[in-house]
């Protein structure tokens, strides 16, 4: 049956009412996850609260053992799903200032949103600043279009809409199967390395 | 406490593992049969010698060459312009892009059509569209375009055209001036105009 | 860390996403058709000399002829005791279920058509599907009525393409004598890789 | 400190947050064969402001263009919508678990105004970079990286490896 909307199942006009709902579940869960305190956040670097590994690693996994579970069925066409584009630079240069906000800032853009509905002060100054970066970034674009478009010295960096098993030749059945490993292996060690990390109390 | 994530963990890792061994990896993203034999079955795969000659003459950008027999046979002779993938490696890696070119119409070319035919099937399983056979091969090619048949008087106009056309056609593909050519006549075989009209069905003998 | 002790909910969720992916695997409808044999392997097997047949040893009985021409041709006339499967219905249940039963008795089945490049395709498929047992007649139905009224070489084997003239020769002295320059094969188109946009417009 | 207990009795345990977010996010690949995100509903919020406080301006440069279409209000976006049902869906968490109050979270050694300057200067850092690698961590990493994206996980990568890279160097900001 594939994406209900791209493929007409449901009309577009639900798109939006759809989106509210998925927002209020997102919201919901990513709050009650204990994504609304920016020290909880940041306890995955400092290694006294790895909440969001746990969820963002299991979460990941999830969906991809979903949907390519789906994809088998049938259920799901994955050429009408968004994957992502790969422009090589950018993504690497906007994930290291990306890095910086996040370490410096406690926030991301959604879990500040987050804080921000429940009063956290420091998430509405973070979204405020989120704005400020995209208007600065906004007016500076004729100089970062390079690098945004992957044109003039970042040519080539576009390589389309496709997959890391695309791109390595590999099934994307194996990688999913190890990058779970992985991700197991990962929550069993971070919660070896919180028992001995100072605990901070927040 | 710790055994339940123990468990939990295992299944999810189970879960994964079951991902690995769905069998389908044949199928995966292939054309499945029923289609492929409505694509076989609707002969729209062919192209004539004469369009493929007026395209290239008009050097229509939308079409592409592709010669599948072996390189010994290719550099004896093929069509200009035209990029050979032997049949033994067409479906690497290497020649992807060209024969999934979007907007482009892929002429598949052999000495007769069957290793074209049998490309084109592979590519269509593939899921790569427009992809043409040209009809007959090089050998259409040089019995139509290079030897055009001079038309009995009685022929319909069109087919003096298409002699015309044919002529000028040898002329642009090196088949020589006129006068130069071998004007076999041989007089049992009927000179058989190939109808540019796609024929519904590939009948006949 | 005290929320790490309540997993009463997590196991119902894991129970949950596990029971759906269960369910769709059961229920979900399995194609009828599929292939057996990948693309590359079908491409190694294509031109094996053993998927033909010759015209004259196909008198022995232990053959299965199928003609895959249109009932009308098939009427006309036919090679020997051969079963008329039209080529659109070549996917049919019945037929299908006749295939399987030749290959359980594993016999070798021949099918023709009215020139071998017409059957290749249909063989294509049925091979792909993975009936190994059928075999292609060289030549097809008008060989078979050629070499029987005895006129040109009958046997003559026409699995491998042959040019009809050596168009290299037929070039040189058309164009008066000059050497022929095969086109260069570097033909450097570029291809775009292609960039597989998706239609859900998305991004964040 | 008493409300530690308090935080943390109401949390959920994480793995079932992972979990449910993994279903939510497989729904969302469902319906609308595209993921979640954060920083477009932000980009839009701008994108709407200048349009409206400078029409031509935002007409001329080249990245706001894109985004403006006469059709459509540029806050129009399905991205706006979802960022509005984060916002309900946390006040609604909020509530649930009594966490809704005004307050700056920060830890108690820095003083307040410390660790919102910070939040300031994080969230113009996050803005820029979520420009040029075109999303955030909720678009770009998570939403790509289920998918298998190569550009998901190179920006996941990046995040939390600069992330980590920088840590030392806030360490007296949080610990």
């Amino acid at each position: 049956m594939g994406p209900l909307i791209p493929l007409h199942i449901i009309p577009e006009t639900w798109n939006h009412v759809i989106a509210v709902l998925l927002g209020m579940a997102f919201g919901f869960i990513m709050e009650s996850s204990g994504f609304s305190s920016s020290r909880k956040i940041v306890g995955l670097f400092y290694g006294y609260d790895f909440t969001v590994l746990r969820v963002f690693f299991t979460a990941t996994v999830v969906t991809a053992i979903g949907l390519y579970y789906f994809s088998y069925m049938g259920w799901i066409d994955m050429s009408f799903v968004y994957i992502h584009p790969t422009y090589l630079t950018a993504a690497i240069v906007g994930g290291l200032i990306m890095g910086l906000g996040f370490v410096s800032g406690g926030y991301c853009p959604g879990t500040s949103l987050i804080g921000a509905a429940i009063g956290r002060i420091d998430g509405i100054v973070f979204t405020t600043g989120l704005m400020i970066g995209i208007f600065l970034f906004s007016e500076a674009f004729p100089v970062l279009e390079g690098i945004y478009e992957g044109t003039g010295m970042f040519d080539g960096d576009f390589l389309g809409y496709i997959t890391i098993t695309e791109y390595f030749n590999i099934s994307p059945h194996l990688f999913i199967f190890g990058f779970t490993v992985v991700a197991v292996a990962a929550f069993y060690f971070t919660n070896l390395i919180r028992k001995r990390v100072k605990p901070v109390n927040y | 406490m710790s055994k339940r994530y123990f468990i939990l963990g295992a299944v999810l890792i189970i879960v994964a593992f079951g991902l690995v061994l769905l069998p389908d990896s044949v199928n995966k993203d292939q054309v499945p049969p029923e289609k492929l034999l409505k694509e076989i079955m609707s002969q729209s795969r062919y192209i004539s010698p004469d369009l493929v000659a007026s395209r290239m003459i008009d050097e229509d950008p939308s079409i592409f060459l592709v010669d599948v027999r072996s390189a010994e046979e290719y550099s004896t002779y093929s069509l200009p312009g035209a990029l050979n993938i032997p049949l033994e490696n067409l479906l690497d890696n290497e020649w992807k892009p060209y024969l999934e070119q979007t907007g482009v119409d892929v002429v598949l070319i052999s000495n007769d059509n069957l290793y074209a035919e049998q490309a084109w099937v592979l590519c269509t399983r593939s899921g790569y569209k427009n992809i043409y056979v040209l009809k007959g091969g090089l050998n259409q090619w040089f019995a139509d375009i290079m030897q055009p048949q001079m038309p009995a008087p009685t022929e319909p106009a069109e087919a003096f055209d298409l002699y015309t056309f044919r002529k000028g056609a040898s002329k642009y593909f090196g088949g020589g001036s006129d006068d130069q050519m071998v004007t076999s006549n041989k007089s049992e075989s009927l000179p058989v105009i190939q109808r540019t009209k796609k024929s519904a069905a590939a009948g006949g003998c | 860390m005290i929320e790490l002790t309540k997993t009463r909910r997590l196991t119902v969720a894991t129970i949950v996403f596990v029971l759906i992916i269960l369910v769709g695997l059961i229920t979900f409808r399995r194609p009828d058709h599929k292939y057996t044999i990948t693309s590359q392997e079908m491409l190694t097997i294509v031109n094996a000399p053993d998927n033909f047949i010759q015209l004259n040893d196909i008198n022995n009985s232990a053959l299965v002829l199928v003609d895959l021409r249109q009932a009308y041709d098939f009427n006309k006339g036919t090679i020997g005791d051969a079963i008329n499967i039209p080529v659109s219905d070549i996917l049919d249940k019945e037929v299908i279920n006749m295939l399987i039963d030749w290959q359980k008795k594993s016999k070798t089945v021949v099918i023709f058509s009215d020139n071998l490049q017409s059957a290749s395709a249909p063989w294509m498929l049925w091979r792909q599907m993975g009936y190994d047992n059928i075999k292609l007649l060289s030549g097809g139905f008008c060989k078979y009525i050629s070499s029987r009224s005895g006129n040109e070489g009958a046997t003559g084997d026409n699995m491998t393409e042959k040019p009809a003239l050596d168009y290299g020769e037929f070039i040189k002295n058309a164009s008066g004598g000059q050497e022929v320059v095969t086109p260069n094969s570097t033909i450097q188109i570029s291809p775009i890789k292609r960039t597989k946009k998706s239609a859900a417009a998305g991004g964040c | 400190m008493d409300n530690k207990n308090d935080h943390s009795k109401t949390y959920f345990n994480p793995y079932f947050g992972g979990v449910m977010l993994g279903l939510i996010l497989l729904a969302t690949f469902y319906i609308t064969g595209r993921g979640l995100g954060a920083s477009g509903a932000a980009k839009s919020t701008v994108v709407a402001a200048v349009d409206r406080v400078a029409p031509k301006h935002a007409e001329e440069s080249t990245y706001y263009s894109k985004f403006i279409s006469d059709d459509l209000h540029p806050m129009n976006t399905w991205l706006v919508f979802e960022a509005i049902g984060v916002l309900a869906g946390a006040f609604l968490s909020g509530a649930i678990a009594g966490r809704l109050k005004i307050k700056t979270e920060h830890n108690p050694k820095i003083t307040r105004r410390r660790r919102l300057v910070f939040a300031l200067i994080g969230g113009i850092l996050f803005g820029v970079g979520s420009q040029i690698a075109r999303g955030c961590t909720s678009g770009a990493a998570l939403s790509g990286a289920a998918v298998l994206s190569l550009g998901g996980f190179i920006t996941m990568m990046a995040i939390f490896g600069s992330a980590y890279g920088f840590a030392y160097f806030f360490r007296k900001l949080w610990t």
